[in-house]
This record gives structure tokens, C-alpha cells and sequence, in this order.
């Protein structure tokens, strides 16, 4: 038996929102009519960044809302994209007069109202936008061709913290909306994530998680909206299942020798800090093995699954550049240096 | 006069979407079911909530063109989630844009449909056959292109397309995750869309 | 059942505080040998701040190592003092001359320790030191004198952050000894905790939490040892249970009318930021109604009690210069700003 | 001469350790039940983990007076968790702090355990009666203290004050949690410290 604290769990996130307000003033508003979470201080003079999708993935994307990353964050209902007006109504409040880029996790609902919102920006209020299309899961690569339309691509996770601190870097520096599409383009195509589960999350008002593991068992390849993952594994050792999420991601990023990547290890919800630091050693000791630097490390529950008990790990290959932005200041309610 | 440039009355935008508003109310929860049968199950309360902001576009916006009126509920269903919120929303939205007076013509409508049809394909990439509302909207512009086409025959043709995704497996959509599942379960999209267009009509005649 | 991600659960401390120092180079060092975790450069000039206690609470304390905070935080196992030897290299490590600060949470094992390290660090290496002792749990106020050699009197819980941030930024302007173990001593004085769980932790290797609630059950003034509350009380929405400790706090308390407090709303493990925002709303709630500010708000799992799910609400009735020293710079694993 | 007055020869130390080593490792189990069955069980875990870094201290600093050797023992408990290691860390450490020669006499060694005492209260602040290792070395101090009192009377009394805290309920440390539970269980750090002063008697002769 699960359980979550809530009101009406129709209330959740709203009140959510609402508090999240209150307890960061000065970092971010919540506008409840339109329904997305802003800078307290809107920023002048740069390209908007906007994120967003279901709700239960927090701190994403509320969580980074603020100076170096997000200008407005949009939330869905748990697990639903937002809507095409929400969003648009955030493209507007995001747009300083020099264009707004939206970054999207790869989830057919949130691609579409994204893409609604775009059209609606360009027609209705003629603001520039570009789109950048954040697809890392790699429990979700079937090899197919990026062009294929049959296929649903990668599902997007948690690249998309590294996308939008990058990109959230470089449009404080002044970046134009073109060339920040690129970078964070370049990002995304060079980030991969696999993540692994030994508890599924429950949704607020339910009382049992999405699905059920033996004592045993471990969902691998696992996605953040309660659904199955690729295939089942024996439970293990951390470092035997940290393995399982670092052999294919090296295997399909084939980092060089000498070369450097950032590594986001990310609790899915109710992961705690002694499991999760423990498992930043494995992925380091895995890294180290292989020849391959960690230069940064993000270790923390930043893109969850409600209370999903798992980790995920991101790996990006990194240069100079790339460090430079992530090393950039960042000062948002979850995230910052 | 050819059947299609039957010019479709003034109050028909509005009775069009009173129609909807009843029928869908009626309808949701089945419809729903089907959603959860093969899919997540939210498809009746999208409706719901769809069709409430329509009601509040409408109170709100006071419209009084066909093109008013259909652009209420274009952004009723644009300030829903899920898939089938923009969709239909961006669906109702070319039909607006296809209007050009006070009292729209069939044929307007059948380029409106047509228009529609192309924007839910741009934005879902599903075909015919692949289990979504195309299956029901792709007949539907068909029969009102061919000459002589009305909206009667399109209404029909829709009906037909929806009934037709019982036997197929979803390709798109939440339910195209369940594969084998979705068989025998009609795709609540696509009936949505068969009613639609037999309430459209409904309400020129 | 519950299952922890673990390899060795012996292993486990270390193998986390290898990870958090990995993964916080510029920060934070762990010194395996003696069993404790230090800032990467060590401060000069200042009084040296320490603080420990067993594991299982992260990221108390060794999260809150670095600048205009802790120096050395020592983490004994999990739910285990630290032993006087670790407490007694910590102190000499924290030393830059100007004496060292003990903060301590209220728990037999840890007092003992501690004290013995002090002893030790005046008779061996002439150290100055001085203890803050925290004891904020209003669950654990049988309303004793406070010098009744007889009572354990109140548990240490999430108001030690309080003090260690305070602290910490008075350390790092200059304060001496003395008047550190006093600002020390007024705030956790000042300050009351209650907690809640709807679902208690997991110790790493077991496979059953540490007490079983039925559905409509919450254990009231819950502990972070696994151990049970004060009472147990219907399970409900989370304002009504948000009010089950607000209330008694502010009994406690009594805040002015127009006064203000800090607010800590501190999730125990496993509560998600959606329920844990939701309960920093309500609390705003209970005190806006009472005509008391919440002049700053601290949201997050800070003091957990491995996976547990819960709330607790730390209120600390401050003035400018509290709150001065509050916004003070810190920067450190888990509390940057 | 008095019988207190008694030099213990310069190998006592060593002996006493070393005793205790083979002694602790045995009983361990045992006592480390007692805490379960009335505490939170880890204490045998406690005395296992103490005497192996008495072995590490022993092997690093290669004692040969008694103080030296007793600091060892000292350095092992202060090296370990739990109430027990502070208690009888400071408790040994007095003891090595009281001898000021080779070769202590039974007058320092009562002396020791008398400071030993006090230390251990001022942590603990237990009173006999309330189920801790105090209900055993308060007796021994007080049987040493008195005329012609002698380390094996000081054992037995040891010993009977850790029989008696079976009948009592425990009022410090974690067995005070459970309240009636702990009656009728031995308090194992009492047997503990009624065995190092068992194992004090049998090192002396
Ligand atoms: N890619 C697509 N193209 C066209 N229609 C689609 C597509 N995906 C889903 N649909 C339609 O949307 C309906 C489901 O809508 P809804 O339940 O609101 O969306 P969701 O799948 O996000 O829960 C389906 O019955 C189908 O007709
Ligand atoms: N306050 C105290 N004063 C003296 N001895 C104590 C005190 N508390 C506990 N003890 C002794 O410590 C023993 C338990 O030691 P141990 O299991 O190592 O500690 P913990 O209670 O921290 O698990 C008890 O059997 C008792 O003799
Ligand atoms: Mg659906
Ligand atoms: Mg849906
Ligand atoms: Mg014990
Ligand atoms: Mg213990």
C-alpha cells in the first residue's frame, strides 16, 4: 500500500505551484491564470527559454526557473502535456523581443502542443521561435532512422536538465535564438540516458505503484510516466546495476580514451542521497575503467517519476565550451552555483 | 447550383457547436471507455473539459460568425491536454480560417475539412489505417471533394471510417502501446470525429 | 516490501561520502581514514564548525560542509553516533586556531561522543571547544526542567540546519567561540520541530520498514530512527495533517502577531516535491492566518530518515539579524546561495 | 602490609588485555543478545569491533607499561560506536591515567576504577539501579575502597550488581525505551564490566 500526501489530488499541482511561489520570492512567480511558473524578475534583452511538460517530474521544470536557465516553465496535470495555450500564452510571457526557445522532451503530447504554441506565437504575435527537441532515452532507440515518420524517436529525459542549464548559460550571454537552437541541439544529439527502477511510482490518489516488481526483479530501460521498462533484470548490487545503465550508454556515446563527459545521476523519486552518491561511485569507477574523465557530476532527484525508487544516468561528452556554459552561474530554486 | 456551394446559414456556426456541446456530454464517458480500453483512459474528460472552455470562450467572446463561433471551440480544445486537444483544436482552427463571410458555403467547409485533415497529419503523422480520428476525417474529405459530395455523404463516409478501426491495431497514440490490445476496441478519436461531422449535418439542415 | 540499492550495506556510508566527494571536488573531501568529511580548502582564520551524528539523515550533515557553513561533518553508520575518536580527529582537522564549534543534535550516543571528543581535544591538543546542543522535537517535550538530570529531554531533528547555517555564517564573518556557542545556543532555543510519517524508512538490507501503518494511519511526532511517534491520528488531506504540526508548534511558541519565523518544511525521505510544495503552502496557511510572516522558507529533504515518507515543520521565530545571517552566502553539496 | 598497597607485576597489563581480547571475542554473542533482547542489539557487534581496534592500537603502538597498554584498550572503544565505547573508553582511560609506574599497585587500579566510576556517570549520569554497567563497577569501587578489600572481592561484588539488574527495568540508554520489556534481562553492559573485573582478579594472581 502507497500512499501520497495530497488535498484533492486534482489540487496537486496547482498548490504545488503555489508554494513553490512562496517559498522562492524572489526567484519565481506563479501565474495561475495562465498557468506556468515565470522568473520573479522577467530577464531583458535575451532569447526566452521555455520548458515544460507533465507534472511529477519536479523540480523539472518549475525547480529551474530563473537566472542562467529557464525564463518560464509550463506544467501539465501529473504525467499530461500542458495545453497548446498555455503554452503559447508562456512563448508570449517569455519573449524579451529576441525570440523564445522552446525545449521539449520527445513525447508526442508535449511535441504537439509545443508545436500548436509555435504556430499560434508566429501567426497571432509574430515571435520568433525555435524548437529544440531533447530524445536521450536510450532504452528507447530502436535504431531507426531519424527521419523515419512511422518511428516515436527517443523518449526525452533527463538530458533535458544539461540542455537547459547550456542553453540557459549561453542565452545570458546574449546568444541569438539561431545559434542557441543549435547548441542545444548539439547537446541533445550528443546526450544519452538509461535508467533503471526497483519501484514504480504511484500516482497522487492511487494507492498502488504503476507496476509491480518481485522482490527479485529490476525494471531496465524504465521511462518517468509509470510505464514498463525494456526488459526485467535480476536484482543486484549497485555497481553490478549502475553497470547495466554505464555498458550501453559508453557503448552507443563511445567516449575516446582521455576524453571527458558530464554525468547526471538522477534519483526518480524516493531514491535517497546514501543510494544515490553510491551509485555516482559506480558511474565514476565505470568512467575511470574505461579511460574516461567525469568532469562535472550532477547527482540529485532533479527529473523524477513521483516517488519512482530508481536511478537514471545521463552522459554527456563534453569540451571546453560545453564545461564553460555548465560552470556558468545558475541560481533557480533547484539548482544553483 | 452545385450542391457544395449551398450556402450554410448564419446561425449554423452556432447550432453546430450547442450540438456538440449536448452530444459530447452525453457521450463522454462511452467515449472515454473506449480510451481506456486501448489507451490512458482520459479521452472523455478531455472531451468534458474541452467543451466546458468552449462554453467560457463562448461566454467570454460573445460570437456572432460561423468563423467566431468555430474559433471558440478551436481554442476549447487548445486548452486541453492530451493529444486530441490540439488536434481538434488546430482542426477547428483551419475550419475558422476557411471561412470567409458571415455564412459559410459547403464547399468552404469541405476546404476547411480538407485543411484540417493536413494539419492533424502535420502534427500526428498518422495515416489512414494507423487507428486515429484520420480514419474518420480522411473518408469524410474525400466523399465532400468528389463532385456532388454533401455533407450528409461525408457525415456517412466518416461513420464508415470509424467503424473500421475496430479491426485494426493502433499505430498512433497512446493505444498504438498496447498493440494487440487495441483490437476490437473502436478508436474514440476517430468515432469523436464521425460525430463531429453527422452533427455538422445535423445542423445545416 | 522495500529493498534499498546497496552493494555491501556495511559499505554503504563510505561508499556514499566516496561519491559525494567525487562528485563535489571544489567542495568537499572525505578523509576515510579518519572517518570524516571536510571542505576541499580549509578555512583560515575562523572558528572551525563540526557537526555529525549517524547516517541515514542525508544530506545532514555532510551535505552542508563548505563555505558559511559546516568544516568537518562526521558521519557515524547509519543511525549510529560517530565514534569519539572520529568526533576528536574532526575537532583537531577543524581547528584554525580560534577553537572549534560542536553542534550536536539530542541523542544520547551522540552527546557522549561528542563530550568525550572535547575532552579529549582540551587535555590533548589545547583546543577551545564549545557544544551547541539541538533539541527542537516538540514531540519529544514532556515539558521536564530543563537541568532534570533524569529526562533525555527533547530530540535534535531538522532545526540543526537552522543552526549550522546561522552559525556557519557568523563563523565566516569572525565570531569568537564564545559568542558562536551562544547565537548557537538562542536559535535552538528559539526553535521547535514536529513530524509526520505516512510510511516509515527502510533500513539498507532489510526489506521491511521499521514500522508498519495501516491505511488510514499517520504516525504523529515521528522520529528519523526508525522509531515510532507520539500518537498515531487519521490519515487525511495534507492540510489537515500540515495543521497537526503547525498547530502545536505554534501552541509552543506562541509567535506575535506580526512577528516573523523561518519556516523549514522538510521532507523525511520519500516525499516528492509535489507534496512537500503543497505542504509548504499550507503552512504558509496556518501562519498567514495567525498574522505571522514567513519570512524566508526552506523547502527540500534535508534531514531525512532513509526512504521515509513524511513532512516535518521546524519554525524558528527570527529577527533582522537572524535573518541577516540566514541570506548570508553558503555554499555547500545540498544548500547553495 | 596492606593488601591494597600490593604491587601488580609489570606483565599485568599485557595479561589483563589480552584476557579480555580472548574473553570478549567468546562472549561477544551472548551479550550481544542481552541488547537484543532489551536494547537495539548491537552491542556485541560494539565489543567485537572494540577489541579488534585494541588489536590495531596494540600492534601500532607496541605498549610496555601498563598505562600503555590500557590506553590501547582505551583507543579501541573510543574508536567505537555506541554508548558502550565512549563509556568504557573513558572508563580505561582513567585507569591508565591513575597508574604512575610500571608497575600499578591494587591501591592505583582502585583509585582508576574510582575516577573510571565518576567518568562514566558524568556521561551517562546513571545511578545504580538503572541498568547500565554502573550496577557493576559501583559495587566493585565500593568493595575495593574498603579496608582490606581485594580485586577478586571487587569482581564478586561486580559480579552480583550485574545479576541484580535482571529484576530492574532499565532506565538509560536504549533499553529505557522499552520499558517492562527489559525486565528479566540481563543488562549486558553490566556483565560486561563484572567481567573485566573478573578478568582484572585473574590477571593478577
Ligand atoms: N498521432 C495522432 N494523429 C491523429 N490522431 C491521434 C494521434 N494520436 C492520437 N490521436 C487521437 O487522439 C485520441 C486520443 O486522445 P486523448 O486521449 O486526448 O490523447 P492521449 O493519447 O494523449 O491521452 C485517439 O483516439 C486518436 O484518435
Ligand atoms: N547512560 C548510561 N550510563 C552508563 N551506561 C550506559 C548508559 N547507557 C547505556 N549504558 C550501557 O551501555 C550498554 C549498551 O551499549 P551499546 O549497545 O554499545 O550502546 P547503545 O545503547 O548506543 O546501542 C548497556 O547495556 C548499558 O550497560
Ligand atoms: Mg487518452
Ligand atoms: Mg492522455
Ligand atoms: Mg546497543
Ligand atoms: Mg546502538
Amino acid at each position: 500500500m502507497r500512499r501520497s500526501l495530497v488535498n484533492d489530488p486534482d489540487d496537486l499541482v496547482v498548490e504545488a505551484l503555489e508554494g513553490l511561489a512562496l517559498a522562492h520570492p524572489t526567484l519565481v512567480r506563479h501565474d495561475a491564470e495562465h498557468g506556468f511558473v515565470a522568473r520573479a524578475t522577467p530577464a531583458r534583452d535575451k532569447v526566452g527559454l521555455v520548458s515544460g511538460g507533465g507534472s511529477g517530474h519536479e523540480p523539472l521544470h518549475a525547480g529551474f526557473v530563473g537566472h542562467g536557465m529557464l525564463d518560464v516553465a509550463v506544467p501539465g496535470a501529473v504525467f499530461a502535456s500542458p495545453t497548446a495555450l498555455q503554452l503559447y500564452d508562456a512563448t508570449r510571457a517569455a519573449d524579451a523581443g529576441r525570440g523564445v526557445l522552446h525545449i521539449v522532451k520527445n513525447y508526442t503530447g508535449d511535441v504537439i502542443n509545443f508545436t500548436v504554441a509555435r504556430e499560434l506565437a508566429d501567426e497571432d504575435d509574430d515571435i520568433a521561435t525555435e524548437v529544440v527537441l531533447v530524445d536521450d532515452d536510450l532504452a528507447t532507440d530502436l535504431g531507426e532512422e531519424p527521419d523515419d515518420p512511422d518511428a516515436p524517436g527517443r523518449r526525452g529525459t533527463a538530458a533535458v536538465v544539461a540542455v537547459e542549464k547550456i542553453c540557459g548559460a549561453a542565452a545570458e550571454e546574449g546568444a541569438d535564438l539561431g545559434s542557441l537552437a543549435e547548441l542545444g541541439r548539439s547537446v541533445a544529439a550528443r546526450a544519452r540516458s538509461m535508467a533503471f527502477a526497483i519501484e514504480a511510482g504511484t500516482h497522487p490518489g492511487s494507492s498502488r505503484p504503476a507496476f509491480d516488481l518481485d522482490a527479485d526483479e529490476v525494471e531496465l530501460g524504465v521511462g518517468i510516466h509509470g510505464e514498463r521498462g525494456r526488459s526485467r533484470v535480476p536484482f543486484g548490487p549497485t555497481d553490478e546495476l549502475v553497470a547495466r545503465l554505464v555498458d550501453p550508454l559508453v557503448e552507443a556515446l563511445r567516449p575516446a580514451r582521455g576524453s571527458g563527459v558530464i554525468a547526471i545521476v538522477n534519483g526518480l523519486g524516493s531514491t535517497y542521497p546514501l543510494e544515490l552518491y553510491a551509485a555516482a561511485r559506480a558511474v565514476h569507477g565505470g568512467m575511470t575503467a574505461r579511460g574516461v574523465r567525469v568532469d562535472r557530476f550532477l547527482v540529485g532527484s532533479l527529473v523524477t517519476s513521483l516517488d519512482m525508487h530508481g536511478v537514471s544516468v545521463t552522459l554527456l561528452p563534453v569540451d571546453d565550451e560545453l564545461l564553460r556554459l555548465w560552470d556558468a552561474p545558475v541560481r533557480t530554486p533547484a539548482l544553483t552555483w | 447550383m452545385n450542391a457544395r456551394d449551398t450556402a450554410l446559414d448564419a446561425g449554423f456556426g452556432e447550432r453546430w457547436t450547442r450540438a456538440m456541446t449536448t452530444a459530447f456530454a452525453t457521450e463522454a464517458d462511452r467515449l472515454g471507455e473506449l480510451d481506456r480500453l486501448a489507451g490512458d483512459g482520459d479521452f472523455g474528460r478531455n472531451l468534458t473539459s474541452a467543451f466546458g472552455r468552449v462554453q467560457q470562450e463562448v461566454d467570454a467572446a460573445g460570437p456572432t460568425t460561423y468563423a467566431a463561433w468555430l474559433t471558440c471551440v478551436s481554442r476549447g480544445f487548445l486548452g486541453t491536454g492530451g493529444t486530441s486537444g490540439p488536434l481538434f483544436g488546430m482542426f477547428f482552427r483551419e475550419l475558422a480560417r476557411c471561412s470567409t463571410g458571415d455564412e459559410p458555403t459547403v464547399a468552404e467547409l469541405g476546404r476547411g475539412l480538407s485543411a484540417g485533415l493536413a494539419t492533424v497529419q502535420r502534427y500526428g503523422k498518422a495515416q489512414v489505417g494507423h487507428k486515429t480520428m484520420v480514419d474518420a476525417l480522411a473518408p469524410a474529405v474525400d466523399a465532400l471533394g468528389a463532385t456532388d459530395g454533401t455533407l450528409r455523404g461525408a457525415a456517412e463516409a466518416a461513420d464508415e471510417g470509424a467503424r473500421s478501426t475496430a479491426d485494426i491495431i493502433a499505430k498512433r497514440g497512446r493505444a498504438s502501446y498496447v498493440g494487440e490490445a487495441s483490437r476490437g476496441v473502436l478508436d474514440p478519436g476517430a468515432v469523436a470525429m464521425a460525430m463531429v461531422l453527422a452533427l455538422a449535418a445535423d445542423s445545416a439542415s
